[in-house]
């Protein structure tokens, strides 16, 4: 019984009691101690994985078509287990307390956790192709399980969830039937070993297959119209796990085949025909716009849901990016990214939904002013979107910084600017977020709003502070993508505790963030001690040009937040994308039903024995296939 | 400035068919016309129709308390013929009220309601005769000769006697302007 | 050759000390300057000398200060905080203070967080004078960050480092002949430009807009939290001349060579301001991306092909 | 100089510090007197055009006489101002919104009076619209006879109310929080019982110490707090909106 089976083992029980007993009243307390013994287990396996060799297999191998299933987790499995396992014990506190009372189906949402946790533990430790498949099946399923709780307009963005994840899933099994054809098994190292042998078309033919298939769950560009409505209409804390962690099993899936087995290298060695471009720049490219469309997307969004799950799709685009970059630097800034969003993402969806929880809304033109009343929900949505704009204090700066000075070192300027405009985006929509939701005046109807719950706040403030001390002791995060960094096989990246230091420009962020507080601490010197104490006024007492304020007379600007941007680029949202879908949707519907309506005709029978006699004097003519 | 010769002769036309109208030239291209209450709307209409009397720029009301009438006049302008017509109508205060041309002149609404607070005429038909100016006013309509505006301040503002002794030494030297 | 000797703890708390104060005096002469260069366009006299100091004290001693929240009281702190942090990352002559540990690329972020503390108190307000003023003045950042960030990736790039130190070493071993204006002309432009933007001068004074916005983000800021942004102006004014001067004219060797470079690239742009109307919001979008933002690119084109 | 101006009670001697009661520390009275000094030179001005002298101000702070020689510079929100510029007649409109404009500056403010409307009710002495005489209404600082003013007269009173700045005795902001209670009679007698400002001037005197006899009394007991008030009684001000679709968390 290895630790692997351990961990297998005891998140399957969780499962099925969960799914069992999920309406008892502390089953959410149940599910944090789990995730908690669950979490040390993961950390209690990272001993031998250490020097990106090893891994911890499993005694459990099923024999399926003469083929041996292997399930065994290396760094890069461990890391992402890590996050899993992590997300899962925040997201079950979130649902442990005041939260767990008001829902109907308590049952499901916790149910549904779990079996996320353990398809994803599936997948993570996969040991040969078929098990991946079958462990990302598992995953997608899974998710949609979590998705559709809702019914009505969520079940309609979970149906079209599907659709994508099932042709994702065609890709994959296809690239994988490809690879059994080609070499003959499914093994990992036989692959690894075959790739230089095979054909630059049957190269392209993987790296298309395989990219098309984990690119759809992780929502890049062509294929990121499901992942918004989807993860924005599932419940509460299932939404916050979903948007931290589900897209991430995507990039791990794409390190795992085209990082590891297929290597970066010989991708960039896939010269595209006409453009000066190869395959890995290519998908840089990809990455890139999956940067910047979504992040403006979710500027025009009135829905704070909607606008953080937009968020989320242009943030997998900086984590591709940085990991496709290859240097050691680029790496260990995707791979840190990774967790440094999980970190303020969820904080910031946690945050969201409380307060959907108090004030029954989350449409930004409804809210305003709840900085008074929800003052804790504020703080960590505030250094939630510190982290998600990349500013100073928090970890998101650290990983976006590691990203652009990678781009720097390898001379690719125009990267780093889409970068940068991805970055400027974000700034812009977080501002209208938390402005149009926590400042401004205060509604009236919100004039009796209390603060969220203890069990809702904490686990908010906690990711927060883990987002502030990864910011201020990056070295603690460094530490556990170096575990994934050598298992990818890429050299690791020499670092401190406080940051990184190169030849062509270093980051502490010991010093950088120790001089902000002392020099916030002056500031705050300053303000107290010179100048006459301050006094508190209402938001009636303001300047209205002469006009008397009252709380009938709504005195606060929120609706359509960048008028000026608006005018300007509202053009641009033809929503091309959109159309392609519909148009794809469009096309599929009437070849199905020319089918169908051939199918009609009365004597079908004749036509099947017609196929029938096709069929057999092929497989006579050359003695079957 | 041409004087216009053809006037009166086009207005007299006009105006025969309008009974108890008086018309009388004045100085440059002013005309007076005095009509009887009554027949004022058909006045303006006509104005209106025939001769290009489109823009009615104020009406004006005078407060006669001798007469006990109140006098009301509409300053009516024609940019075809360039000239002034003012229609002289005088009601009686007792009762106050007028029928509103509203439907001839819109603007004729805002003048109506400005009278209506200053004066206290009710004009009939006209939108709205709600608050104009003095929007926290519940005085009488102040306008009105018989509102004593100089008491109302005395009483209101607080009247103080201000004999300061540098004023009473400018005014022993003969008033402030020296020579 | 500035001698960067590796500052020993004495040495690092004189920088800490001194480079805001240096910053904030070198930043009311500033302010000072830009007055009277506008009261001489207009053919006035001009504030005396001391103006921008009265301000600022009066300011700070009114005897009642209001507030619209414990944010509001935050963001002064961190108005103040945000600049004082990036004056001690940028290297100027003989005091070096911690440009070893964060580059180019830290410095411009750092230079975001005061404008976002002055966009959440301004929010705590609760005026919608101020939000508009701020949803103004974040549209404006977009603008006028996308030429401005090539002109930075542009320089990284032809001085082959972002570590600001080595930037200025670099251009001052090289003399005149190596400095940034003369290797990269195009960028060099693109920077000016938009660093005129980030001052919010009047081409680009569409957050501040007194006659639509009543004064924007300023509407309910009075007394010590109206002074603590007449100091931000200093130091906006301060840091914006001295990294211009960094990154294309030069760096400073001696303070004598360094003050009027930092003092001629203000005079370009206040001459330019009290010259031009207020652009409208999409407008002052369009311009950027179109004139300066294309004049980056070329600039870069041109740098990637030789580098 | 100061027989010309009516003023309201006896002018009073002590300067602008805040009355506290111990002796001030030498330290303390430098501070002082370099603020002063400092709130002299720098003043932020409010011209609140509610007559025709509004027109007078351009060429005073413009290129033509141009006040920002002595520190004299305009300021758009009453937040920012310390100099309140009545320029013309006050109708009982107009007065409203003055006073909440007064309200909203911070102290120590100064207001000026243009012309003779603001003194006597000028050539609208007999009219049941306008205000009589501002400084029963808001302290006021200096009023400047004439109708209306120059730019040479409204400079002369700017500079004589910076030297008594400067040696501090422009302190009739204080008669506001020390004799809120008569001010506030005085208002609530023109504009009715109703009357009350968002601004609750009460809290601030006492926050600040200015808060004395005459602070409170009859007519601020009517002023319930205007905070509670207008917070409270909003719900049934506004119609219960259904609350749209309980977003199914």
């Amino acid at each position: 019984m290895s630790l692997l089976d351990l961990l297998l083992l005891l998140s399957l029980l969780t499962t099925l009691y969960l799914y069992a007993f999920g309406n008892h009243r502390n089953a959410g307390h149940l599910g944090m101690v789990v995730y908690a013994v669950a979490t040390g287990l993961v950390i209690a396996m990272a001993g031998p994985l250490a020097d990106g060799t090893g891994a911890v297999g499993s005694t459990f191998a099923p024999v399926m078509l003469g083929h041996v299933l292997s399930w065994s987790m290396d760094g890069l499995g461990w890391f992402f287990a890590l996050l899993t396992t992590g997300a899962a014990f925040f997201a079950s506190w979130y649902m442990s307390g005041e939260w767990n009372a008001e829902q109907p189906n308590k049952r499901i949402q916790h149910g549904t956790l779990a079996l996320n946790v353990f398809c994803m533990l599936l997948l993570l430790s996969s040991g040969d192709l078929l098990s991946l498949f079958i462990g990302w099946e598992f995953v997608s399923w899974a998710a949609f399980l979590m998705m559709t709780q809702l019914g009505s307009h969520a079940a309609r963005a979970a149906f079209r969830y599907m659709l994508y994840a099932l042709a994702g899933a065609m890709a994959v099994f296809a690239a994988i039937l490809i690879v059994k054809a080609q070499i003959g098994s499914f093994a990992f190292a036989d692959l690894r070993a075959a790739v230089p042998a095979l054909s630059d078309g049957l190269k392209w033919l993987l790296f298309g297959l395989f990219g098309l298939g984990f690119g759809v769950k992780m929502a890049i560009v062509p294929f990121h119209l499901w992942q918004a409505p989807a993860y924005s209409f599932t419940p509460g804390a299932s939404s916050a796990f979903l948007n931290a962690v589900s897209a991430r099993m995507g990039l791990f899936a794409i390190l795992l085949v085209l990082g590891k087995l297929i290597g970066f290298a010989t991708l960039s060695d896939l010269a595209l025909p006409l453009i000066p471009m190869d395959a890995k720049t290519l998908l840089m490219w990809v990455a890139a716009i999956t940067m910047v469309v979504p992040t403006f997307i979710a500027l025009m969004q009135t829905d704070a849901r909607m606008l953080l799950t937009w968020h989320g799709i242009g943030q997998g685009g900086y984590m591709l990016l940085g990991v496709l970059v290859a240097t050691p630097l680029g790496t260990a800034a995707g791979l840190m990214h990774v967790l440094n969003y999980a970190s303020y993402q969820m904080a910031l969806v946690l945050a969201v939904f409380a307060v959907i929880h108090r004030t029954g809304t989350a449409d930004l033109d409804e809210l305003g002013g709840l900085i008074k009343r929800m003052p804790f929900t504020y703080l960590a949505l505030l250094m939630g979107i510190i982290g998600l704009a990349g500013l100073p204090p928090m970890n998101g700066f650290v990983s976006k910084w590691m990203i652009y000075k990678s781009l720097l070192d390898t001379q690719q300027p125009l990267l780093l600017i889409a970068a940068f405009v991805g970055t400027l985006g974000t700034i812009l929509s977080v501002y209208k977020l938390i402005h149009n939701i926590f400042l401004g005046q205060l509604r009236a109807e919100h004039q009796k709003v209390g603060e969220a719950p203890g069990s809702m706040l904490a686990p908010m403030l906690i990711l927060a502070g883990i987002g502030f001390a990864t910011g201020f002791f990056p070295g603690l995060a460094l530490g556990v993508v170096d575990v994934a960094q050598a298992a990818l096989g890429v050299e690791l990246l020499p670092h401190g505790l406080g940051g990184v230091y190169l030849a062509t420009g270093s980051l502490n962020m010991i010093w950088v963030v120790g001089i902000m507080i002392g020099a916030i601490g002056f500031g705050a010197f300053v303000f107290y001690v010179i100048g006459n104490r301050r006094y508190g006024v209402h938001q009636f007492d303001n300047y209205a040009g002469g006009h008397f304020l009252s709380a009938d007379i709504r005195y606060h600007f929120s609706h359509e937040f960048y008028p000026g941007l608006a005018r300007l680029i509202g053009p641009w949202y033809r929503g091309s994308v959109v159309n392609m879908e519909n148009g794809l949707m469009i096309g599929l519907k009437t070849a199905g039903d020319l089918w169908h309506g051939a199918f009609r005709i009365a004597y079908t029978p004749f036509y099947l024995l017609v196929a029938l006699a096709i069929g057999l004097w092929w497989a006579g003519l050359d003695g079957g296939f | 400035m041409t004087q216009p010769k053809n006037l009166p002769s086009s207005l007299d036309i006009i105006l025969h068919e309008i009974p108890g109208v008086r018309m009388t030239p004045k100085e440059g291209r002013r005309i007076r016309v005095d009509s009887s209450p009554d027949s004022l709307p058909a006045l303006l209409e006509l104005l209106k129709g025939r001769m290009g009397f489109m823009h009615l720029s104020a009406i004006s009301c005078v407060d006669w308390p001798e007469t006990d009438e109140f006098e009301l006049i509409y300053h009516v302008w024609s940019y075809e013929q360039k000239s002034l017509v003012s229609a002289h109508v005088s009601i009686s205060r007792d009762p106050g009220r007028f029928v509103s041309v509203y439907d001839i002149h819109t603007p004729a609404g805002f003048y109506e309601r400005d009278i209506h607070e200053m004066f206290g005429v009710v004009f009939v038909g006209s939108p709205n005769l709600r608050k104009f100016i003095l929007t926290s006013w519940d005085g009488p309509p102040p306008m009105l000769k018989s509102f004593d505006t100089l008491g109302y301040v005395n009483e209101t503002y607080g009247w103080v006697d201000y004999q300061p002794d540098w004023l009473r030494d400018v005014e022993g030297k003969g008033g402030g302007i020296e020579s | 050759m500035v001698e960067i000797a590796n500052p020993g703890m004495l040495e690092l708390v004189v920088d800490l000390v001194l480079m805001p104060i240096v910053a904030f005096v070198v930043g009311l002469a500033l302010v000072l300057m830009a007055r009277r260069v506008r009261a001489k366009i207009e053919r006035r006299v001009g504030p005396p000398f001391l103006q921008p100091v009265y301000d600022i004290v009066k300011l700070y001693s009114k005897r009642t200060q209001i507030s619209h929240g414990w944010m509001h009281d935050v963001a002064i702190m961190l108005l103040l905080g945000g600049f004082i942090t990036a004056e001690i990352f940028l290297p100027v002559p003989g005091m070096s203070g911690l440009a070893e540990h964060g580059d180019l690329l830290t410095l411009i972020y750092i230079m975001m967080v005061p404008m976002l503390g002055m966009a959440l108190g301004v929010g705590d307000c609760a005026n919608p004078n101020g939000s508009i003023g701020i949803s103004r003045a974040l549209t404006a950042m977009l603008a006028y960050d996308v030429p401005y960030i090539i002109a930075v990736v542009g320089a990284c790039m032809v001085y082959g480092t972002s570590n600001l130190v080595e930037i200025v070493q670099i251009q001052q071993a090289g003399g005149p002949a190596t400095w940034g204006i003369v290797t990269m002309p195009l960028l060099a432009i693109a920077g000016l430009i938009s660093m005129h933007g980030m001052l919010g001068k009047e081409p680009f004074e569409i957050y501040i807009a007194p006659a639509e916005i009543a004064t924007g983000p300023m509407v309910e800021m009075s007394g010590k939290y109206m002074g603590a942004l007449f100091v931000m102006q200093c130091f906006q004014l301060y840091t914006v001349g001295v990294l211009y001067t960094t990154l294309f004219l030069g760096g400073g060797e001696m303070w004598l060579t360094f003050l009027p470079k930092v003092f001629a690239v203000i005079l370009v742009f206040v001459a330019i301001t009290n010259l031009f109307g207020r652009l409208r919001t999409e407008d002052v979008i369009a311009w950027m991306w179109k004139w300066p933002t294309g004049i980056a690119l070329l600039g870069l084109l041109l740098v990637m092909i030789d580098v | 100089m100061n027989d010309q101006v009516p003023v309201v009670g006896e002018e009073r001697p002590e300067t602008c510090r805040a009355p506290d009661a111990e002796e001030r520390s030498l330290w303390r009275r430098v501070m002082d007197q370099f603020a002063d000094h400092c709130r002299s030179r720098s003043l932020f001005v409010l011209h609140y055009c509610t007559g025709c002298g509004a027109v007078e101000l351009p060429p005073t702070i413009t290129s033509r006489f141009d006040m920002e020689r002595v520190g004299v510079s305009p300021m758009v929100t009453p937040r920012q101002a310390d100099l309140l510029l009545i320029t013309g007649y006050l109708s009982v409109k107009t007065l409203k919104r003055v006073i909440l404009s007064y309200e909203q500056m911070q102290s120590p403010k100064y207001v000026l009076g243009f012309g003779s409307c603001t003194i006597n009710g000028g050539m609208y002495w007999n009219s049941y619209a306008t205000v009589k005489r501002l400084d029963q209404y808001i302290p006021v600082d200096g009023f400047i006879a004439g109708c209306m003013p120059r730019p040479e007269a409204v400079q002369q009173v700017i500079l004589d109310l910076m030297r008594r700045i400067d040696s501090g005795q422009a302190n009739a902001w204080r008669d506001y929080y020390l004799d809120y209670d008569t001010y506030l009679g005085r208002q609530a007698a023109l504009f009715g019982e109703e009357w009350h400002t968002p601004t609750d001037v009460v809290a601030e005197a006492r926050h600040y110490g200015y808060f004395g006899p005459g602070t409170t009394g009859v007519h601020t007991a009517r002023l319930k707090n205007y905070t509670e008030w207008a917070l409270n009684q909003i719900p049934e001000l506004l119609p219960e909106r259904g609350r749209n679709e309980k977003a199914r968390t």
